[in-house]
């Protein structure tokens, strides 16, 4: 055990520092949920890409710098503490690329990776449907193989939904059933199209603040190149299950988004403590958010060292997604409680200087518990998995 | 010692609840929203047809002459239905503060039939709350200042529009100058009647917090029975039903805590501001958890603005701070049972 | 509404502190789950007797006072606030009692109120068996009806377990499979029974605290007259229900106890205030646990108003069962972690004299989530029935 | 930056759960629990075989020379099976006091061989604990007096026993006069090895907790494995299961701060103790909480004296307020969070 950085991982600490100090908009982006922020965001990916920065994990030839999950960490840290915008290509990078990595042949690596990396394709997500929502297996969106004379082709017809990003994107990824005649697990293919052919419509849902986070998708006899699927015919279960896994496990969430929110929340709570003190249960739940964080973040170290080493993530990922999405809530219902009447102030209110990012915070923290599987699947997978309890 | 309602009390917020379900559905709720104002006069009008703008002005001035605890019951129902109107700021508050005024008062004689006819809205302000709410588009103003009650019109101050998630209240900073013309009661006799109104805004907003628990927990506990998930009710699985049932029972003992604190209104007890600030946790406590447990259950659904919920819970989070938030009201409780001497313990729940 | 004691009820309160301040012993009695304490604890049910106070909601002619339920919670009120000793008969006084009123004939009511209300039997309940603890239904202790020249008896064979008091108790009562051939809630007949009836053994269950709280009672071809029947023959489930709604719902909790328990807290808070400070959950729970405790006692208020008009208990008499026991052990949590490194301290440590009843306290909460029905079980009432979910 | 252990230290870790595993079942536990001193020799020989009562012992007084780190993995173990042995405050506490001692004082000589060999037991005395745990049963005391260390005979001080529920520990008040020839370390250095002992039990008690979490999960588990209701195992319910996730998250996230701790006091970083006391309040919360649901699980069984996990609760309450109460712990994170120009937020997880 060594709990300290080498002199390389020092310095490659201090470049991303000196990057990130000159370049971070010194004016926070609009949300990436309208168009001109979308665009902002697009702009800020190629920045990063410029500077090497936007995919560090990837190989160096892809646009990377072959970071291990220690540099990774380092270099998460290092954005946040800087205060750099949101990730809107986070779907694309983090989630999708591993897979087209490990299941992607040549051809998908050299036509999707490169692009993604410079944020010229901004990626959505197509997993959930009207009736498969944590119950995944429950795909009917159907793509059936078809010949003619341009050649091999899905055609795509159904629908799906709560796929984030998708209002804006170029891209999508996801599942869809190839065998009419399958159920459940069996007969999913995963398939990467994009966002503009025809056939497709999409319909933007809005979340709680009021903006299109995500949409629905519908597919009226839409045609994909089979060239365009991910791993084998019928295999995108398995697939899909690798990109699921990331998405549980380590890779969504890094620690130090959360060590930012608690730094922040210490010094809301500073600013108005004298009020906040009135209410022993605000300075404890602020010591709680600390401690928390600050355990996340060991917690992650420690399994990145294990991954480092040769480790695998096993059903304890499951754990990850309920600990930060918990802290998470923790911390913003907390701010929440220290703005009082100020709280609940629109951002383009005049005087919501200070609340406004708490309260988008505090709606999307909402969603914490629920997305990417939720809390209760999460325990029974901790339960069942983990601990070996029997299926109901 | 009785701890029921009349009939005639249960029969009249049982009439109210059965008419907003058919006159405040949550379609013309998101209709509302949307308005500039955030008010309908075709939905103030028929809160005036069944009385509710009358309901505590006194007979003389054409109003009904009921009381806090009457008031109680009702706005567990305004809360359910997230009634989008100034309503409690005008017939409960300002008629309290008008009716302390003497009878010669040219406020009291002038404004009152009209709060009664509900032809008026009144804003109230006071320094607990930064900003004014719906101050646009009262008739009247009522205003602190040094303790005392002044009276104005919007347009004598300087009105500057600060959004809330909430639609269903527009909110103003609100500048302006007191003067001997805008005066209304001095700072003797104002000091006891603002404390007065911090106390009723406070039953009122726990009981709307009540009914909010209540109508987030039947949204929770609809969806959780008819959406299906593995091929059943996802309201079969016990882990939905547990966060249901902790729902149930937060509201089912803040409900008798913010009952006895409009008595204590209604009543005079000496010890209503903690009877009231213990409502105010209790209720904002059952909201907040009826909330998050029912967006919970609603599962992405619940993070949408299609959904009808997003309307209760931004109503009950927005709600829950105003009047006080809960460090002003867990504060006020701390100052009652750490007192020396505090009357605490077996027996002494309905001493004075 | 009237939330003012009439001058009646001020006149019963003045004459329960009065009896109470005479009467009540100045030296705590020993566990009533040693044969030392359960003596003293019986001697004190005769003195509650001879005062007429050991059953003050009975009729008049049995030795009650006729008192209405708001004449009860005054009467609770002024026995914890008198810190009068806990009530070994309970299981009698509270549970028994009104099934026996609302189901015994003329004949069972003389034979055992008047005695029960004296202390001269104190009854255990005979509920759970190894198989059947949160699932009642699966009872199978067999008692077959037979006849022989001695008349009409029941011949019982099985195992009871966790049947409180029953180590030292005089009486039991119970539910006992009747109709071999039945199963679940059908064919259940509701029987008392003394327990020095040959054939019965019983072997003390030791709880955490050492003593034995609760026994095994196994029988071997145990004899039971007939006329210990209790409501028809079947119809058990149904007997139980009526006093299993009590255990649940108004009767076992009468609010004094917890507030009087909240009381002590905020005492033992203010005498370790320094020292607690620097943890500010302390404060709050303190706090939480006076608001709980009021509302418990006002829920309980409204109840009992309720049912003095004629109303009836519900499922929603199940948030009790949880708001109560969750509360009970907040309060004694709280003190554990105000106590500190003394609250581990034996009742006999010289140095205990303070934390003793505390650690006491804090065991029995655990058992609170758990015994009369579990809260998990409560839930799933709450949910199916006062909600209206649909079953597993 | 590595956070992961040798194969050494896992492989040492492993073999003595194993050890544990056959020699400290639950049986024996309750054998020992019921004796006067709360001891069994032939426990503490077993331990002395497996080399624990030397293994932070320098090589040169016949021990293994190893350091916190190695023993943060053994004191998990040690709690998961709650050794009742005075091992801790003997072999590690006691130590780390001893080593540093002058190299010709003869308390150094003369005890750390007869340590490192099990036949000494020696008992820690600090004010920030109200007793001395096993004081009667001890070689030796060594006690704090106004910063300074002491050491003396427990037949030099008057000893009143205690009892706790946790029967794996016999606490007495201790009463002693201090002197010249008690004094074995003045105030100045005595001052800093006071602190490293504070945070030397800190880390051992969270590890303890954590084993003890991670016991009390198990036998939680295996219960609802096999404990059947309505027809099934109750573990398949899913109010069970998630009572029994809950504690696996507490446990996956509290494991890591507590290793932490322990590489901070092995490399003496300056934030040594605000990591212990993090340590201490997560393993603490763990084990509590793990106490809370297993208990929960295990229905009226849990309850009983016969159930095992009554042994296993009582040491995890007991354990949690010693060396330091949660209060204790949370008062000196707060006192680090809540400082001007504290080092918080990302890129200062490990900084200095």
């Amino acid at each position: 055990m060594r709990l300290e950085y080498t002199e390389r991982q020092k310095k490659f600490r201090a470049e991303v520092r000196e990057w990130m100090t000159a370049n971070v908009p010194k004016q926070a982006l609009s949300s990436f949920d309208t168009q001109e922020g979308f665009e902002q965001h697009r702009a800020w990916e190629a920045k990063l890409h410029e500077g090497r920065w936007s995919a560090v994990t990837w190989p160096k030839e892809l646009g990377g710098r072959s970071c291990d999950l220690i540099d990774w960490l380092i270099f998460e840290e290092e954005y946040w503490r800087a205060g750099a915008p949101l990730r809107v290509n986070q779907n694309g990078v983090f989630l999708l690329a591993p897979t087209l990595m490990e299941y992607g042949t040549d051809e998908q690596k050299a036509r999707f990776l490169p692009r993604m990396a410079a944020g010229a394709d901004i990626w959505a997500q197509g997993w959930s449907e009207p009736g498969a929502g944590s119950d995944m297996a429950a795909i009917r969106t159907k793509a059936i193989l078809t010949s003619d004379s341009q050649g091999d082709h899905y055609v795509i017809n159904g629908q799906k939904t709560w796929s984030t990003r998708a209002v804006y994107a170029d891209w999508c990824f996801g599942l869809f059933r190839t065998d009419p005649d399958s159920s459940r697990h069996h007969g999913l293919t995963f398939i990467l199209l994009p966002l503009n052919l025809p056939g497709i419509s999409i319909r933007p849902i809005k979340q709680l603040n009021g903006l299109p986070g995500f949409a629905e998708i519908f597919f009226d006899n839409v045609r994909v190149p089979v060239a365009n699927r991910l791993g084998a015919e019928g295999q995108g279960w398995n697939v899909a299950m690798a990109t699921a896994g990331f998405e549980r496990g380590l890779m969504l969430r890094s620690p130090a988004r959360f060590q930012k929110t608690a730094q922040n929340l210490v010094a809301l709570y500073q600013r108005h403590r004298e009020h906040a003190d009135r209410d022993p249960s605000i300075r404890d739940a602020v010591l709680k958010s600390w401690m928390d964080a600050e355990a996340y973040a060991l917690s992650t170290y420690q399994t990145a060292s294990r991954l480092v080493r040769g480790g695998h993530i096993g059903p304890e990922a499951s754990t990850n997604k309920i600990f930060w999405s918990e802290l998470d809530l923790l911390m913003h219902e907390t701010a929440m409680r220290i703005l009082g009447a100020r709280g609940e102030l629109m951002p383009e209110a005049p005087e919501a200087a200070e609340s406004a990012p708490w309260l988008d915070g505090f709606l999307f923290a909402q969603a914490g518990p629920i997305y990417a599987g939720s809390n209760e699947i999460q325990r029974n997978i901790i339960a069942e998995r983990m601990l070996g309890l029997p299926r109901a | 010692m009785d701890f029921t309602f009349t009939e005639d009390q249960l029969s009249l917020s049982d009439a109210i609840h059965k008419f907003l379900m058919v006159e405040a559905a949550p379609e013309l709720l998101r209709e509302i929203w949307e308005t500039e104002s955030g008010r309908s006069a075709e939905m103030r009008a028929k809160l005036a047809d069944q009385g509710l703008t009358a309901l505590s002005v006194p007979e003389a001035y054409g109003g009904m002459g009921l009381g806090d605890l009457d008031w109680v019951l009702i706005q567990q129902e305004l809360g359910y239905y997230a009634i989008p109107d100034s309503l409690t700021a005008t017939a409960y508050l300002a008629v309290y503060l008008s009716k302390a005024l003497p009878e010669d008062s040219k406020l009291k004689a002038h404004w009152l039939p009209k709060i009664a006819d509900g032809s008026a809205r009144v804003a109230v302000g006071h320094p607990i709350n930064p900003f004014v709410a719906d101050a646009a588009n009262a008739s009247l103003l009522l205003l602190w200042h040094a303790d005392e009650l002044h009276a104005l019109r919007p347009e004598e101050a300087t009105l500057t529009l600060n959004a809330s998630i909430d639609s269903s209240r527009r909110l103003y900073r609100v500048q302006w100058t007191p003067s001997d013309k805008t005066r209304v009661c001095g700072a003797e006799q104002g000091r006891e009647l603002w404390q007065g109104v911090i106390n009723r805004a406070g039953v009122a907003i726990s009981a709307q917090l009540l009914g909010l628990a209540q109508r987030m927990l039947d949204l929770g506990t609809d969806y959780a029975a008819q959406r299906k998930q593995f091929g059943k009710p996802i309201g079969s699985f016990q882990a939905v039903k547990h966060h249901l049932a902790d729902v149930a029972v937060k509201i089912e003992f803040a409900r008798p805590v913010v009952q006895r604190a409009a008595q204590s209104l209604a009543t005079g007890h000496p010890r209503a501001g903690l009877h009231v600030s213990h409502a105010r946790l209790v209720a904002g406590e059952a909201a907040r958890l009826a909330a998050r447990k029912s967006i919970q259950v609603h599962g992405a659904m619940g993070y949408t603005w299609e959904a009808d919920l997003q309307m209760f819970m931004k109503r009950a989070w927005a709600l829950d701070a105003t009047w006080g938030d809960a460090i002003f009201h867990k504060a006020r409780i701390a100052d009652f049972v750490l007192a020396e001497g505090a009357a605490l313990g077996p027996a002494e729940t309905f001493t004075h």
